[in-house]
């Protein structure tokens, strides 16, 4: 057998549920059709066939009703479960705020310290698809404002199986956001156990030129511009946050130190988006070394439109990078 | 549409005593329905409707039923699978059909597409993608009728496996207490996605979750198209006239996938072959034929003029233009 | 604390079948929460106790009778008022108060106060700021107390107005299906505020409500604590042993106002004087020291005893020192 | 009777829902103990006396069922009425996020502008009270990052009323979110009818050397500050937005192309704050002025402790204030 495949995402995110359920029995999913739907589970196939190996017990089909699921799954990890709840899609996590925000975020805090809150909260953001306004929304801003929460998003394969095992063992609450474009997407991916840390960036493509920080789709964008650009001499240096809470802001200072110009992308609306946070820790650190000014290249402030001819225009595209790119090169080099 | 003079009088489950016209016009707009849906596959195949799409073959008689016991202007919410609802309540296919393709001349501008499908000048207030997301609106639909006093009924159509979402116990508990004019409208399908009732649901018998509510409720065939309107008529009369909110659990089977991606392992074709056998519109027709209010002939046209209705929606929205990427900056505030 | 023998055969609303030391360890327990709760207007007033504290004086009988049917090891959750529960559950009156008053030495480390009151070592998962928010927790709770096969029972305490909160549906439901050893135990003091629970619940009889979910349930004498611990000792049994859920409507009162700044306007004083008439510690006390298991002595002895401790505890929190600024940064992350 | 009094900023806003319900018949309010509680209305005041005035069915008492509460004002809404609703705290948002957010704010835009959704949603923000982490938050930032709200924080009576008349007669749905700890801070408010345009800030006090942007309680510790620090010749401008959307962020670009100095204070927690997205659009419009690092000055990124030794050093003290406005001079001036 060999010690590496080519696998999706989807099923990088199922070997991680695969392997911390075997590993941990207290390891438990929740959530609406993770276990028959698809032929075995999942509306992305995350959980395929984790029911048949581990039982309908640990692989728990819900009601439809994100609240109470997000509510249970704090109870029982507060009592010494460690849960991983799948919410179909993240347009969905209005519905269960509450227990997220109020009580899991809080527990533990408003209680001295006697609570431990280990669960994951799975579910996933972006658009493209034409979904439309109530399946498309990237909400992990709102995440991101709340103390008390860990929020990863991994772009890869390889990043969604590693970062993924280690929220499942991180004691505390994490929110775990997959991207709906990326389910499919393949990488290599090793066969042996391994984790990545919450709060370590990965440089994507080293650049001496411009910073461009961004993550999942956008981050695919980023690079399929970075090497359009090379053609032309100019070198990007593509950062991938990995996970926002904790957020390594040290390796984005440390490149724009070099660089000395940031650009940040994000699919998310760009109205108090966490562009404006990585841009103020940017200025708190490096604002001396800033020859430019920071640039965002994010969701426009609309809801998601259906039809494609719109779509498009409200998601950041290849061109829109681009642009704003020449822009800051023609203006401030 | 709407049956003028009906009352608790001729709300029998025979034919006579009913208008022989409402009658075959239900069969028509259950007619029209099917064809309207039946080609979802083929157009998103096609790569012209994206996304996804619901179809509710099989489930026509709970939709035109219900809407037809309904006036023009009483108000309707919806679910995902919400095109089989608009089309009873009076929607225009043509405006439908470019809304999925996401055309300039949709309903919504392109902007919608099929889980966000609406007409307000016809009291539908909006397909929702969010499931049980039409409770709270028709339930503020039908406050709104009771402060102004307007007489005006909303109806709320959603599936069993919305019966499980928190947003029905605080909307129906306002709409007891404050004796709203609504009818809670529950199509059981008998699937939630892959999921049925028993799986996630603590009771069996639905109007009981409403019961606890102080809504009353009962259960009916929801693939007899009669039965459906007759037991919301009653609903609807009694909301009206101030008896506040009813809750009806339409029995009835969803034909198709979930959507189109389906692959249906989940349930057997024997068991959709017997309910093949309850189809609402084969039996609503042979019934109306064999009572002698439509001829064979008849039939036969009917479903061919809705075919051909639904032909030229078709044909209308591929004509119609992407809407122009400005628009995308627009109905965003009033 | 707890009544080991107990079982269906000694519930019966006489003392005899009961142990003597368990029906005085009630009395106890009843006269510490409201010597406990006494003290909040006086350490509010003296600006010692911040925000907003709530006092469950008249209400002892259902925090008692419910937590003495409890194991050690089973799971409490709590509301905004949940001073009694936590004491009935056998918190620690000196930690409470230094709670109360943000001190270092505070069950919570001062972080919480009054509404965020916690003992995790005996199973008290907490009070709750939010209106129903404990009601998930002690569902999830009784999960983890399932697939662990602990048989550890959760028993969740909420108001009368939580009834309208949506997450009781969405939980209740899951907690029915899945046969969850839990408890609901709703506390219907008459009042949300200012609010009769007529005013905003669609239905008078609550178990009807639990009954839509699916959880059956009864009403008991909230002031009785003997009658409490019966009812609740029967549903715990019936949870421990896979009988799923049991709803409780625990008839009481509320003597104080929501919290202190109430300015109880909207209730008459003949109806408050009526209700002490029911007041769950004199009556208990009578009838103890009428049946001969308790002497005039020892009542007054007890009554004295539970005022000293309290006392203790106001001292005990007083000299307690506020906590170190930099503990605001501990405690966020495990 | 006196074309003006000096009134709290509670009866400001009683006297809004007043003369706006008395104006216009499809006014009506939602909301929890708004008609009886405290001999006549609201928790802290706001619709006392409105019930006796306007009858329990223009001013309807709720159960406890926020989500419900929401999705009933927008239906009510999208049918001819003009529903304002009260949140008693607005730590309960999270309940209604679902409707508020995936519906409301949605609703005109993904049904192509059939829908109108003229509705209000009052609740508040702010700690200082010892109440709590789930009685303190302010979470106006989720508000703003949603396309299709509006969304307005007066800081004074005469702002709270003006702003208020506007927000009901707007067509669209308007959160306005009031700060706990200023109902009964009292200003001269004049009789007469009068409004507030949503989108136009307020120069609460010139000054040449640096812009603070700073809204609520926030603001009245600035102008403190910028009293205290005008002893010493240090000249702050201060400026109030009213509101967040629309945003008027002319005034405060103008503002700091004259200063060149910009900070930004906020209770909110600091961690993908609106202090962000002010800095963002400020860079973007008038990076070339900026003599110095925007400098945030906001709530610490922990939940709301209860104790007053520890909420001293999570809320933004003028201590605070000051130190960073000494420090920002100290390196850059
Ligand atoms: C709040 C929410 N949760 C989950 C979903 C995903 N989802 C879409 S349809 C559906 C099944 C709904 O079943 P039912 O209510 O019975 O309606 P039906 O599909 O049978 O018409 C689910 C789970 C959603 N759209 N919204
Ligand atoms: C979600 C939520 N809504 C509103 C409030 C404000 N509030 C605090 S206590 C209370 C009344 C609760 O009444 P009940 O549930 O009967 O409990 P009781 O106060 O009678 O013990 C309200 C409305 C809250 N804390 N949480
Ligand atoms: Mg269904
Ligand atoms: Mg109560």
């Amino acid at each position: 057998m060999p010690d590496e495949r080519l696998i999706t995402y989807s099923a990088a995110l199922n070997e991680a549920l695969r392997e911390e359920m075997a590993r941990d029995s207290t390891v438990f999913l929740l959530g609406e059709e993770i276990g028959v739907w698809g032929g075995g589970g999942g509306v992305f196939g995350v959980t395929r066939g984790l029911a048949k190996e581990f039982g309908r017990e640990r692989v728990r089909d819900t009601p439809i009703s994100e609240e109470g699921i997000v509510a249970v799954a704090i109870g029982a990890a507060a009592t010494g479960m460690r849960p991983v709840v799948e919410l179909m899609y993240g347009d969905f996590l209005p519905l269960a705020m509450e227990p997220l925000v109020n009580q899991a975020a809080k527990l533990r805090y408003m209680f001295g310290g006697q609570a431990r809150v280990p669960m994951v909260l799975r579910s996933n953001v972006g658009a493209g698809g034409g979904k439309a306004a109530q399946h498309s929304q990237s909400l992990e801003t709102w995440i991101m404002h709340v103390p008390g929460l860990k929020l990863a998003m991994p772009s890869t394969p390889y990043d969604a199986k590693g970062l993924l095992k280690t929220a499942i063992r991180d004691d505390n609450p994490v929110v775990f956001l997959e991207h709906k474009l990326l389910y499919f997407t393949k990488e290599v991916v090793p066969t042996e156990d391994y984790t990545i840390p919450l709060g370590v960036a990965s440089i994507r493509r080293p650049g001496k030129d411009i910073t461009v920080v961004a993550m999942q789709a956008m981050l695919h964008k980023a690079l399929a511009v970075a090497t359009k650009l090379a053609e032309e001499g100019i070198e990007l240096e593509v950062i991938d946050p990995r996970t926002l809470v904790p957020l390594d802001i040290d390796t984005i200072v440390e490149s724009v130190r070099r660089t000395n110009r940031l650009v940040i992308c994000h699919e998310a609306v760009e109205r108090a988006g966490w562009a404006g946070e990585i841009a103020m820790q940017v200025i708190e650190r490096a604002f001396d070394f800033l020859d430019a000014p920071i640039v965002r290249v994010c969701g426009k402030n609309v809801p998601m439109p259906y039809s494609a001819s719109l779509e498009n225009v409200v998601i950041p595209t290849e061109e829109d990078l681009i642009s704003a790119i020449r822009q800051l090169i023609a203006t401030w080099c | 549409m709407v049956n003028k003079n009906d009352s608790a009088r001729t709300r029998n489950n025979q034919l006579k005593g009913h208008e022989p016209t409402l009658l075959v016009e239900m069969l028509r707009r259950m007619m029209l329905i099917r064809a309207f849906d039946s080609q979802l596959p083929i157009l998103s195949t096609q790569g012209l409707i994206r996304g996804s799409s619901h179809a509710c073959i099989g489930q026509e008689a709970t939709a035109v039923g219900a809407c037809f016991a309904l006036q023009p202007s009483d108000y309707v919410t919806s679910t995902h699978r919400g095109h089989g609802h608009t089309i009873a309540k009076g929607g225009n296919v043509r405006f439908m059909m470019a809304e999925l393709l996401g055309r300039a001349d949709g309903c919504c501008r392109g902007k919608g597409g099929s889980m966000h499908i609406a007409d307000f000048s016809i009291g539908m207030l909006g397909a929702n993608g969010i499931v049980g997301g039409g409770i709270g609106i028709a339930t503020g639909a039908a406050l709104s009728s009771a402060i102004r006093g307007s007489k005006q009924v909303a109806l709320c159509f959603f599936g069993e496996g919305a019966i499980n979402q928190g947003i029905l116990l605080e909307c129906g508990n306002m709409a007891a207490l404050w004796k709203l004019p609504m009818v809670l409208l529950c199509e059981n399908n008998q699937f939630s996605m892959s999921t049925r009732p028993d799986d996630v649901t603590s009771i069996q018998d639905l109007p009981r979750r409403a019961s606890g509510l102080g809504i009353p409720g009962l259960k009916v065939d929801g693939t007899d198209v009669l039965a459906v309107f007759n037991a919301v008529s009653d609903a609807v009369e009694r909301a009206r006239n101030g008896g506040g909110p009813f809750f009806i659990e339409a029995v009835c089977y969803r034909f198709e996938g979930h959507f189109l991606a389906d692959d249906l392992k989940y349930r057997s074709k024997d068991e959709l072959a017997a309910w093949h056998l309850k189809d609402p519109i084969p039996n609503w027709r042979d019934r109306l034929v064999k009572s002698g209010i439509l001829t064979e002939q008849d039939a036969i046209r009917i479903a061919r003029e809705t075919e051909d209705a639904v032909n030229h929606a078709v044909e209308f929205a591929k004509q119609s233009p992407l809407p122009n990427p400005a628009t995308a900056w627009e109905d965003l505030y009033a």
